[in-house]
């Protein structure tokens, strides 16, 4: 809980920063995008703060790779001395 | 926020309205009579005490009433007295002239032509003139019957001579130093450059002090873009006073929130005199010793000038001492932190058993350990500066020596610990430049938040963006941090080593792109026939 | 417009080349090639050279053009966009996978009971800051901690010398030789293939000439300090030693002793990785924001900075659950995507520019 | 305004994270100097450690009380027992400044294999401190004789080996790299050096130990032990381990001496250094050794008359040290051939030198080792002859015989 308060203030100075920088230069659609992103990106790691496991990256990519690296991998093992 | 600024810049504007409003009343001419005249000085002055003024008479036969006004303690009295006062009322009373009666115009032009022989006169015409010269400590002469008047040039106000600086003390070289006159200064550095190419120009700037600011640069050696950028940044001051060179420094260096100097400052003539060899540009603000240079690099920090008059050798070793003792300042009590709390694996063993040692019994953690002398050093610092120099030197004894002892024994911090802020209090004093010594004493602190949080590594991080943001930085459009990055091989030789003279064939490449050139003999080599 | 001169690009690659790879190449080296570990290196800079050759053609061809200006024009508007996410989600992969790699190391061997997030946290906002600074800030740092990075190498090198055993490296080629040629798959994937990814800032640098100039140069300057390295875990740490530690180079900082006087220097070991990836970190970053908005058209690259720095951070805290997970990724889905994106992607566009080339030529 | 928000957040992080996790003031910790391991009759890892005590070592007031202490655990693994010793320890123990890893003798006779993963993968270790044996007394009595003239008994220990592999030649300096290598790797099999208790260990216990000048329990080294794999078979004597640093080439200086001219007076030579060549190869399916030996000598004592300016003397010298040092090889192999522990690497060396017919042998290298013929080809070269050049000795001989 403690880390989100912290991460949650981070993020809003962050964001109040930028914001007015954005605003500054009048950059309209690069603000829409900008909002996007950081409500996203805050999102997805707040449930990470919270606790809400995803699925870890190297597994989502083995997975689609599977039927090309799987062998791969097995032959390079083979060739591979501990 | 918005509404704050709104609110700003109204009343800004209404300032500026206020002051314009009272110079157009100072655009009024002066009137034929005298007496008027005097009056309306007085008032516009609010009869200030040290307005003095003298009525005397010109002329034998047919007087004509005049007037001298000055600022006291502005003006060369005894100056006034003799190529004045006495002319005009001595002189003009036995002049043959006299014998043919002369009316007024005629008169105030015999005496512009003629008696008056001071080398500096201006006639004046209307009030601004007039109070501009008064305050700034001529002497005013008004003449009855007459709506012009005469600024005789004797300022004479208490100045301090050249003496020798306090600041950048040199064992060998040149031991004057500015003074608090902007004219003696320029001539100090005329005196040591004869060239027709040393080019100045004045300016006036702050609405109530009219600071005299001075720029100097070499034509043909400058590089005309820096020049220009100066100028620019100085047309954009709109400030009410200038006192020192500090507020010019403030109003026009390219980033506020750093703790680097970006401009440097020093008391040295032949310092001043080097830069604009090199090509920089010299502000000269009147009423304070200490001239700005521009651009200023990080390395130029690092230079004394005395560096130029030593054996190179010498001062090479000296200008690598100077530098470690600028990571010494820097990292000492961080790396004390760290090693001790976060990484006891890489001292070796005998060490840590006697720091362990040192430290048993010892209530608080390093860091805090750390920060409190730290904190220590720097209120004795202070004090010893601020107070009258023998009870300075005393405090700093007594903070020094008693109070390092008392704690140590009292157990309250580690010997080891008085050793590592002694050693980074003695590294900071090695700086020819004051202004860096204090951005380092101040870094110190975040390092040893930074030591006390992550170790080594919080240390790696910090460098990390301490060079970020040293690289960031420029002065006056040139790279902070050249000649290391960017990196300039050509200029190696002058920067952290400082190669014989005859090696040094260029000048600084970033900062004047033409006129490169200044040594061609190359290496002396005796004649070894004899 | 900013601009990097070639000797600040060289120092880049060579900072991009060494980051990863310099910890984990001798274990990955001798895993394969045992006593000729330090062969399979040599054979890796002979094919890198080749690979990193065929780069530095095409950034003749890019000429003055963004990469990704590059991959759109080259691939046309709708299938270039796709190439440009895939590229991104590459470059967002290797990024947080660098994260992770630092953070994993400093918090294993450096501070140890430190959580490896907030030492991830610290330095993704240390690259934040570097990337709001722009491109040549970071060409210009990368310059300022070059020669220590150099010395603190050659210092690490040369100090544990005298303890060298050079029976360890015999006999010469003997042994496993089809071992030591398969072992250069995994080093050329972790050294030479992702510097195709530079390809995003050589249109900042301030010749063309120099770019490419600059891309050989710091490849075979990168890939003969691996060599050097590797061959001084092997002498020095012994075959079993240096296949078994997770980071060999920082057993052979421990071995490190000079007179008995300078001795558990091991952290010039961490303080050349740590600088080394710390830049690849901030040069993938910087490409990847820039790539992002190119993509979304947007005006300046700092604007997606924030949002994709936290990304950054929690793709590096959800990438490999463990440690052990390492070798499982760099194997398998890793090198495929990187024999994808650097390896059949530039001969793609190579292809298709040859051949378009020759078109113009033909009308 | 943007330094100002970028320092106000680095503080914030700083402040919030700085649970400071991996932070140990030196007073909270506690440096083990050696590590003793053995086996209780639990059949239990059973871990002393010695550690110091900071005031006492290097603080301005020297009480009375040990410089070192002693606490042991017990635990099904190393690891759990290393972590028990805080249970006895007041504070944490920290093991980056560890300068030897003891096994006792029987523990080492039953194998050490196990413990070597922990002390490689567990990152409080250095890698750079000395493993030995305890010979015939458990490790733990070892660490715990308090020593004279060291105050930390073990840095005592740690040192007398290296400077004994350096001046003496009879012991072996081994680091847990080397163990890891010679005991894992093949055709090479491992050696630690043994140290033993002159007296009685229980009395070295006691401060009395340190008090007087002839302590009563004295810390000594002793000769090689020879391992299998990684279980200790026995010891070699100190000739033979003295041959066995000439035969893998880990002499720096040493001495020899050799009977010279009239019956049994001896010329003594200081050994400044020495190179060995092994070459391996197999033939007719018989391993076949050749060493070469440059070794250059000065010479150190001259009790006998002898005229060094005269070549042929010098070269009879060079001659009967040569055979000295071959007899001295000679009998270190045959004594690793009768453990039948390869503890020279000369299956390595087959290895190095003829990979092809290493493959085939490499299998059943334990049983053709001791097969293995060794031969020795010794070089001696004397090259100076300290600060006198005829021995005094011919004087003082003269002097005797005149007066008689």
């Amino acid at each position: 809980m403690l880390n989100a308060i912290l991460f949650w203030s981070i993020s809003s100075i962050f964001f109040y920063k930028e914001g007015k920088r954005l605003w500054k230069l009048k950059a309209k659609k690069d603000m829409i995008i900008f909002t996007i992103f950081m409500c996203f990106a805050v999102t997805i790691i707040t449930l990470h703060l919270f606790g809400v496991q995803f699925p870890y990256l190297i597994h989502v990519l083995d997975f689609i790779t599977k039927p090309i690296s799987e062998p791969l991998r097995q032959w390079l093992n083979s060739f591979h001395h501990t | 926020m918005i509404i704050m600024r709104q609110k700003f810049k109204k009343t800004s504007s209404t300032n500026k309205r206020d002051i314009t409003n009272i110079s157009s009343e100072y655009e009024v001419n002066l009137s034929n009579e005298l007496e008027s005249n005097k009056k309306e000085i007085y008032r516009l002055l609010g009869n200030s005490s040290d307005l003095v003024t003298r009525e005397f008479q010109l002329g034998k036969i047919r007087p004509i009433n005049a007037r001298i006004l000055f600022l006291d303690g502005l003006i060369d009295k005894e100056f006034i007295q003799n190529y004045l006062l006495n002319p005009l009322i001595n002189d003009l009373r036995e002049s043959k002239s006299d014998e043919k009666v002369l009316d007024v115009q005629e008169l105030y032009q015999f005496i512009k032509d003629f008696t008056i022989t001071t080398a500096e006169l201006a006639e004046i015409k209307n009030f601004k003139g007039l109070l501009e010269h008064l305050l700034a400590g001529d002497t005013i002469l008004l003449i009855d019957g007459i709506a012009k008047g005469f600024a005789v040039g004797a300022r004479g106000a208490k100045e301090r001579g050249v003496e020798e600086p306090t600041t950048q003390k040199v064992v060998r070289g040149p031991k004057d130093s500015f003074t608090e006159t902007i004219s003696v200064n320029i001539a100090l550095i005329r005196k040591r450059i004869k060239d027709p190419n040393l080019w100045l120009e004045s300016f006036a700037y702050g609405r109530k002090t009219k600071t005299k600011v001075t720029i100097a640069y070499i034509h043909g050696i400058v590089n005309p873009r820096i020049v220009d950028e100066v100028k620019a940044r100085l047309a954009k001051i709109d400030i009410d006073g200038i006192l020192e060179s500090g507020y010019i420094e403030e109003l026009i260096e390219d980033e506020t929130y750093t703790p680097f100097p970006t401009m440097f400052n020093t008391e040295r003539p032949d310092a001043v005199s080097a830069a604009l060899l090199e090509g920089k540009v010299a502000i000269l603000v009147d009423g304070t010793p200490f001239v700005l240079l521009v651009p200023a690099l990080f390395v130029d920090f690092f230079q004394a000038s005395e560096d130029y008059y030593q054996r190179s050798d010498i001062s090479s070793l000296i200008r690598l001492l100077r530098y470690i003792a600028f990571f010494l300042a820097l990292l000492t009590p961080s790396v004390y932190i760290a090693l001790t709390t976060f990484h006891q694996e890489m001292i070796p063993t005998t060490l840590l058993v006697s720091l362990a040692a040192q430290r048993e019994g010892i209530p608080f953690p390093a860091f805090v350990e750390a920060l409190l002398m730290e904190i220590t050093f720097e209120l004795l610092r202070e004090a010893g500066i601020r107070l009258p120099t023998p009870i300075g030197s005393a405090i700093s004894i007594v903070g020094a020596l008693v109070l390092g002892q008392a704690a140590v024994d009292a157990g309250i911090v580690s010997a080891t610990m008085v050793i590592v802020v002694s050693l980074t209090a003695i590294s900071s004093f090695i700086f020819p430049s004051y202004s860096l010594a204090i951005s380092v004493r101040m870094l110190r602190f975040p390092f040893m938040v930074m030591a006390a949080t992550f170790g080594l590594f919080g240390i790696f991080i910090g460098l990390i963006i301490l060079t970020l943001h040293l690289t960031s930085l420029r002065s006056f459009g040139i790279p902070y941090l050249s000649p290391f990055a960017p990196f300039i091989a050509e200029d190696q030789r002058d920067a952290v080593f400082r190669a014989p003279r005859w090696a040094q064939k260029k000048r600084p490449r970033l900062i004047n792109q033409r006129n490169t050139r200044r040594e061609n003999a190359g290496q002396p080599q005796p004649d070894r026939k004899g | 417009m900013e601009k990097i001169d070639g000797k600040q690009f060289t120092i880049l690659v060579i900072m991009n080349t060494l980051g990863a790879s310099i910890i984990f190449i001798p274990s990955i080296a001798t895993g394969f090639g045992k006593e000729n570990g330090w062969l399979t290196v040599l054979f890796s800079i002979a094919f890198g050279m080749l690979i990193v050759s065929m780069y530095s053609v095409i950034i003749k061809q890019q000429a003055e053009r963004d990469i990704f200006c590059f991959i759109e024009d080259t691939f046309g508007k709708w299938f270039g966009v796709i190439i440009i996410i895939l590229f991104n989600g590459y470059l967002f992969t290797n990024a947080s996978a660098n994260l992770w790699a630092i953070g994993d190391f400093m918090s294993l061997q450096i501070l140890m009971g430190t959580p490896e997030q907030a030492i991830e946290l610290i330095i993704i906002g240390t690259a934040l800051i570097a990337i709001r600074h722009g491109i040549e800030v970071i060409g210009r740092t990368a310059e300022v901690f070059f020669p220590f990075t150099m010395l603190s190498t050659s210092l690490l090198t040369l100090l544990v010398m005298e303890e060298a055993n050079w029976q360890n490296i015999q006999p010469v080629f003997q042994l496993n030789r089809l071992d030591t040629f398969v072992g250069t798959i995994p080093i050329i994937v972790i050294t030479f293939l992702e510097l195709f990814i530079l390809l995003g800032i050589t249109h900042k640098v301030n010749r063309p000439k120099s770019a490419q100039k600059g891309l050989l140069l710091g490849g075979f300057i990168s890939g003969m300090l691996l060599l050097v390295i590797t061959t001084a875990c092997i002498v020095v740490l012994g075959l079993k030693a240096t296949t078994h530690y997770t980071y060999p180079i920082y057993a052979l900082g421990q071995r490190i002793s000079l007179f008995n006087f300078l001795e558990r220097v091991e952290i010039l070991v961490a303080f050349i990785w740590f600088f080394t990836i710390f830049f690849k970190i901030s040069i993938t970053f910087y490409i990847l924001s820039n790539g992002m908005s190119y993509l979304l058209k947007l005006k300046n690259h700092k604007t997606l900075s924030i949002p994709l720095a936290l990304l950054l951070f929690l793709g590096s805290a959800i990438l490999i659950p463990t440690t052990f997970n390492v070798f499982t990724f760099i194997y398998g889905p890793y090198l495929v995507f990187s024999v994808l994106f650097t390896i059949i992607l530039p001969i793609c566009i190579l292809l298709i520019n040859s051949v378009k080339s020759k078109q113009q030529k033909g009308s | 305004m943007k330094i100002i928000l970028r320092l106000f957040i680095s503080l914030i992080i700083c402040l919030s994270l700085s649970g400071c996790w991996s932070a140990k003031e030196l007073t909270d910790i506690t440096l083990a100097t050696a590590l003793a391991i053995d086996k209780d009759e639990n059949n239990e890892y059973k871990v002393t450690i010695q550690v110091v005590n900071p005031s006492e070592v290097a603080g301005d007031q020297i009480s009375s009380r040990s410089s070192v202490a002693t606490y042991s655990a017990t635990g099904r693994t190393m690891f759990e027992a290393v972590r028990k010793i805080t249970k006895i320890s007041p504070r944490k123990v920290h093991l980056s400044h560890l300068q030897i890893l003891v096994y006792g003798e029987e523990f080492a006779r039953e194998g050490i294999g196990e413990t070597l993963d922990f002390l490689i993968r567990d990152h409080g270790f250095r890698t750079d401190f000395t493993i030995a044996i305890a010979k015939g007394l458990t490790a733990e009595d070892l660490v715990s004789v308090l020593t004279p003239l060291e105050k930390i008994p073990a840095q005592k220990i740690a040192s007398s080996i290296e400077s004994s592999q350096d001046n003496w030649a009879p012991s072996k300096e081994v680091l847990l790299n080397e163990l890891i290598e010679s005991v894992s790797s093949e055709g090479k099999d491992a050696i630690l050096t043994g140290i033993y208790v002159q007296g009685d260990p229980d009395e070295g216990k006691s401060m009395q130990n340190v008090e007087s000048a002839d302590a009563p329990a004295k810390v000594r080294l002793d000769a090689i032990g020879v391992f299998s794999g990684d279980k200790l078979l026995g010891w070699l004597n100190e000739d033979q381990s003295k041959g066995f640093n000439y035969i893998t080439n880990n002499i720096s200086s040493t001495v020899g001496w050799v009977n010279c001219g009239d019956g049994d007076r001896t010329i003594t030579l200081e050994v400044i250094n020495s190179e060995t060549k092994i070459k391996g190869s197999i033939k007719n399916g018989k391993p076949e050794i050749n060493l070469d030996l440059n070794i250059a000598v000065n010479v150190a004592d001259v009790e006998c008359s002898i005229d060094l300016t005269n070549t042929e003397e010098r070269n009879e010298v060079e001659k009967k040290l040569e055979q000295k040092t071959v007899d001295l090889i000679n009998d270190s192999v045959s004594a690793a051939k009768e453990y039948e522990s390869d503890i020279f690497g000369f299956g390595a060396a087959i290895r190095r030198s003829d990979p092809q017919e290493w493959k085939n042998v490499k299998d059943n290298w334990a049983t053709l080792f001791p097969e293995t013929d060794v031969k020795a080809n010794v070089t001696v070269q004397i090259e100076q002859s300290g600060m006198i050049t005829t021995p005094i000795y011919n004087d003082i001989k003269k002097k005797t015989k005149e007066g008689n």
